[in-house]
């Protein structure tokens, strides 16, 4: 299989299917011209030319719902967020609207459209740049939202983004363009709703996605060195989320921790738990522990924004608590 | 082509003026809406007999200022009597002198949405409506003129706020349908999910049926974008509230329609039914520059006012810009200047933003009242249009009925249309 | 005590203090001629008149905005969002300018901002206009997020709120505005952060805030009539969350029910079960129970509004089955 | 009092005028941007020996007409060309006719700026800056001009976006303090919480600071409106750029100006920084309608332009348009033209969006060494300049050396400043 970096399997994704189907154009700010802020969609407007790669004006909103009128006209469009942080001059678009129009219209209209971009933080951009917003857009039924952690997964799911008829919410790992895996040739879907298993173990049930990911993956090394052995779960789907795969995990090592940059209250996490406490009531043999960003705005220094984010002692650490190894 | 198109309408302007100038009439005053406001006051039961007439705009202008009145009022008279911006710098064709045929038939719609909307009221207040109810008493010149322009054919849609019954009654949806939507039945034309905010017709080109403020026109640009990235040949007309244009949203829009205009990818016509009031609030409480027409100038986006409260005027306008619109591509804004002369809802009973007076003086111009006079004064006989207003006041009955007798939504209706390609929702808990 | 209404404590809170403090003024939308959509603020335009009762235009973004720069200028506003529903526009305002300044600012600039309206559905309104954003908006470090559910309490945190230096969420209960009850007089403040046990019992512990509250106290008087006995714990103040309340509540019935009118996943719901499985594992004698709304955008018509909330049986149901009475 | 100060201006503008033909001077090219850019090319070594000039808006205009380029760029030569409103409709006082001593002093400023931007973007590249990393570089005569008229014994302050490192330092904050902000240092100027977006220095009235384009706007017409309730006689300054201007929270925050303006309620200062560019979007694939200032019509908010490029320019108009807002309450803005000729951001390296011509020509325009050409011309020793060169880098040095020496934060300070009244934080987990 191909070696490519996340962000290249993701354009790949995108040109593939713009390829294959005319009705898909993207619109976002310096995607095109300026070759997209995070080069994403570096060349795409060579390729496809600017009717198909928009560049629009700095109106999020505006263009969020521009994007949702040309959905319902039959186009497949994919916004970009320059970044999520400025997705909340659209949360009333995508969260009255798009999410919801199908349901309104007693099914009359569909909403086949992407908003992606990348989420997350981690290079020191501070209080109004750093935000991780899976449960804040996954709390809405009408729409999709994933959060891919792999170059594979990026791009199968950005396959299966495209093709599917409802809004999806597409949160990248901003802080994981650059890193590379293998990733399949061609047209291999990764549906929605399934997460993955990262990594087998037994001891504890380590859960996370996106960026959190490759942290826990280093964090499970940690704990083979102590002789824990560690299972990695990736959900990779924020909605719908896909309960059994962690709940039948910690059915067998009956233990958890879930990790997240995002603030702990009311939060992907929060939900993790209790859908453990519910389903695997029986088999906890310690309290789910959780780590999450510190409950602060993001700040800028480094040293400050390292000790705000779950590093991977913070994990060790709550992975030696929920095995009673410390306190 | 186009500069043919362009130049047109100056040889045609006149005919239409000297045409409505001969249908001149003075205003009477008028107390209520609804079914018996469809003649001047007084004259229902003396169907034709007692001379009546309406009064021209420029008419209305004069005879107001004479009135000791509110400030507000003066100038925005003054705004509508000042000429539109096209009117001045290019004359334009009206493509049809409208006949008295003809506007018998618009009649006919203008009162079968107004009893509709009556019945709406009604029933409101009987509490067999739930939610929030806007009706469009008073508007209907605006929307029978412009919604009539639509070519479904060609692929034109409406999108537009939530002020909605008549749109969708005007494209073609049926009133049993859409009254039972609003009585939350399972009959209703949108299966009972959405309720009078969010009427949907597609078929017929209603796209909706919209709550919040403003978050509908986005759409608009887009949707436009998407006709003519597809090779379609059609326009989508945005509907906007004077209120609504303070909004961000309208901003972001008129702004990308304006850019997208540039290549002739954005066949969007602006609609802004200027009625003066958002709530309970009035233009001058609202901007510091109150002539909201030219607000799409921030944009590049041409624009004209008219009297939208008069069909013949809004009919001299509504196919030309139609279809303007479509052979370029680019975007163009009407002003339907006029009054909401019923409450902003139904539980709108208060009314402590605006003096009686001023409803009333503003009730004289009532669209369909002054259609009448005019049809009139064409020699079209009372007691047919009388024989109109029965049939539509027995099609909202009809409507009524219908509703009442329809069941609710089958409770597993509440699970469906979360998602499009499934019937997958995520269990509650 | 006085007996008013959840609506009129409410006004009477803001207007003593307005009178009390020349630096409080209200914006929003026909807030003042029109007498304000709910009625909440009639009557203070004349009172206090048009420069502290500041009606604006459909701009929910552009006065929150300028209401902050009112507070950093010295005022404390209090905006009106006529319902909450509309708070998606000004989302980006209040969560990356009001939420984080303080912060960003290295403490330079306070932000004594109050953002108050009806939150919730049940009448009726559908999709776009049925919302309960305890959980969206408390994620947030930086605001402050209330739920008052009692005119006793919309009037004493009202009194918080508004002496708070912090920009406050409030959240008021719009179904309750005509419901009535005992209203301490004069200045009875109502600390944040301190839940209310608004019914004392023994068997389980049923948890809400806002509308669900007297709706749990109709439940607890059902199972008063199965012999069962229920406590019920107000949360009144969703950000700071008091855990201590409701964990001691647990930690005695070792059982416990939390219901909500919104939506299921990353909820406050979420958090109070995240929070029992680890604060109160060894004294849960069963998986804790949630019922939320239904996960769907909500619907228009009466009967599908009604089964899409939370009822008196599905909460009765949820008791037993902690209880194992029923499956 | 009004009636005085809108006719007082035709008496000097004359005089201003022709001063400033005076310094008329022909442009040379230029290249860099860094220490060495702040003298024309090729003549730091032979200081004031050698003939130099630089061209008045007037004759660029003329002599880039002859260069072939891109449209875009003609048009917006015409636009800067044609007079802006205020110019052609009430001709305007310059209060002050700058001798060559005040002209000194703002070429201290101005070199301070610059240079302590060249050192911003070196410790970027060196990696000891983080984050994003945006410099002022090129529109130093915007801000020095109009910063420089803020009076802030009487509350004047200022709220601006997130390219404001000479906001800081103009207003007062030490540039070590600003240094070690960009470091991250617990000596920072927000305590190393913000970064360079977000900068504050509130006791020089410097209110920020902000990273989502558009989201400042709005606090300006309330901070406004909240000096006016109060009693206070300040004048916010609200910075903008062309970027932000399609943004929703201009339009809202604009037309709220505008409306609390007519009460004299709204003392706000819009300066308006169109630099051509918002990152890699020119104003014209931004917008139908690239005539930005006229935007501000829309909210009957009365505006002019200025040439963003020349320190004359701006200083003509600064400080009496400050004076004007403040005696009437009224919202006024000011579109300040120029060109960003640096990056967007330290990380913009490729601009596949412009021309390497087009930023060279407009690098011609550098204000710093324009304002170098017209001192010498009015007789300024080239060493004085030299000195004050000098002094400007050491000072520059000297933040970096102390932003390099201070602290990182103690890790404490991640839990401070969330809320204003406590150090309650919610507990973690
Ligand atoms: C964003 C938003 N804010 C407030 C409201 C409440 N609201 C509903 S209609 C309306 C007035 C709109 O006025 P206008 O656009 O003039 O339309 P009209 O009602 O006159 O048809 C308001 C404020 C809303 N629905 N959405
Ligand atoms: C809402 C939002 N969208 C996008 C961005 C990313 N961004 C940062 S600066 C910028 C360009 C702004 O241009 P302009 O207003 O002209 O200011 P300039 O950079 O030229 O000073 C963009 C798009 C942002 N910070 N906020
Ligand atoms: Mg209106
Ligand atoms: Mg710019």
């Amino acid at each position: 299989m191909p070696v490519m970096t996340y962000r290249d399997a993701l354009r790949s994704a995108m040109a593939e299917e713009m390829e294959r189907d005319e009705s898909i154009v993207l619109l976002g700010e310096d995607i095109g011209l300026y070759g997209g802020t995070h080069l994403v969609t570096n060349g795409l407007i060579d390729q496809f030319g600017p009717k198909r790669v928009i560049d629009t004006p700095i109106a999020e909103g505006g263009f969020t719902g521009a994007a949702i009128g040309m959905a319902m006209s039959g186009l497949k469009p994919i916004v970009e967020m320059m970044t999520w942080n400025f997705s909340f001059l659209a949360a009333d678009q995508i969260i009255q609207t798009a999410a919801k129009l199908h349901y309104f219209s007693g099914g009359q209209v569909n909403v086949p459209l992407v908003v992606r971009g990348p989420n997350g933080g981690g290079v020191q951009l501070s209080a109004q740049h750093t935000h991780s917003l899976e449960g804040f857009y996954g709390h809405f039924p009408g729409l999709k939202v994933v959060s891919p952690a792999t170059p594979a997964d990026v791009k199968g799911m950005m396959l299966e983004a495209i093709r599917n008829p409802n809004p999806v919410i597409f949160l990248e790992a901003g802080a994981l363009y650059g890193t590379k895996g293998e990733v399949p040739e061609g047209d291999e879907v990764v549906p929605f709703g399934k997460a993955r298993v990262a990594r087998e173990g037994t001891d504890v049930t380590l859960i996370a996605y996106g960026r959190q990911v490759p942290l826990l993956l280093r964090v499970a090394d940690k704990l083979a060195e102590q002789d824990i052995s560690a299972e990695v779960i990736d959900l990779r789907s924020i909605r719908p989320l896909d309960t059994e795969t962690f709940v039948e995990s910690v059915k067998k090592t009956n233990r958890a921790v879930v990790v997240q940059e995002q603030w702990r209250y009311f939060s992907v996490a929060s939900e993790v738990c209790a859908v453990l406490q519910h389903e695997a009531f029986d088999y906890l043999d310690a309290p789910v522990e959780r780590v999450s960003g510190a409950e602060v705005p993001a700040p800028y220094a480094r040293n400050l924004e390292i000790a705000g984010f779950p590093t991977i002692d913070h994990v060790v650490s709550a992975a030696r608590r929920v095995l009673y190894l410390e306190k | 082509m186009l500069l043919q198109y362009l130049l047109l309408p100056v040889v045609f302007i006149i005919l239409v003026k000297v045409a409505r100038r001969a249908t001149r009439v003075k205003s009477v005053p008028y107390g209520t809406i609804s079914h018996m406001s469809l003649v001047p006051h007084g004259e229902a039961s003396v169907s034709g007999a007692a001379p009546h007439s309406f009064g021209t705009i420029e008419e209305a202008v004069v005879s107001r200022a004479s009135v000791p009145d509110t400030s507000t009022d003066d100038r925005q008279a003054a705004e509508m009597d000042s000429p539109s911006p096209v009117d001045s710098q290019t004359e334009r064709q009206a493509h049809v002198a409208y006949d008295a045929e003809a506007l018998v038939g618009y009649y006919q719609k203008m009162v079968e949405i107004r009893l509709f909307e009556d019945a709406t009221t009604k029933a409101f207040r009987q509490g067999k409506i739930g939610g929030y109810l806007h009706v469009y008493s008073g508007q209907e010149a605006t929307g029978t003129a412009f919604l009539g322009a639509m070519k479904p054919e060609k692929g034109d849609v409406a999108i537009a706020a939530y002020r909605i019954h008549a749109h969708a009654l005007l494209l073609g949806a049926h009133p049993n349908n859409v009254m039972a939507e609003l009585y939350g039945k399972g009959t209703g034309i949108v299966k009972g999910k959405g309720g009078s905010m969010h009427l949907f017709h597609a078929e017929g080109g209603m796209l909706g049926g919209y709550g919040i403020v403003g978050g509908h026109i986005p759409l608009a640009p887009g949707y436009a974008y998407g006709l003519r990235y597809q090779g379609k040949d059609g326009v989508v007309q945005s509907y906007l509230g004077d209120g609504s244009i303070h909004n961000g949203a309208f901003h972001e829009a008129a702004n990308l329609a304006g850019l997208w205009g540039k290549s002739g990818m954005c066949p969007t016509l602006f609609i802004l039914e200027n009625n003066q009031y958002g709530m309970g609030t009035s233009v001058e409480r609202a901007t510091a520059m109150t002539e909201l027409g030219r607000k799409f100038e921030s944009y590049g986006i041409e624009w004209e006012r008219v009297d939208g409260m008069d069909v013949q005027a809004t009919l001299a306008v509504a196919e030309q810009v139609q279809e303007r619109v479509r052979e370029t591509g680019k975007p163009y804004a009407i002003e339907a200047f006029g009054y909401r002369i019923v409450p902003h809802g139904a539980a709108d009973f208060l009314e402590q933003y605006r003096s009686k007076e001023e409803v009333a003086k503003w009730r004289e111009k009532d669209p369909i009242p002054l259609l009448h006079g005019q049809l009139i004064e064409m020699g079209i006989a009372e007691d047919r249009l009388e024989a109109i207003r029965a049939e539509a006041k027995a099609k909202a009955d009809e409507a009524v009925k219908f509703a009442e007798e329809s069941p609710d939504p089958d409770l597993s209706e509440l699970l469906t249309d979360v998602y499009a390609d499934d019937t997958y929702v995520e269990p509650a808990g």
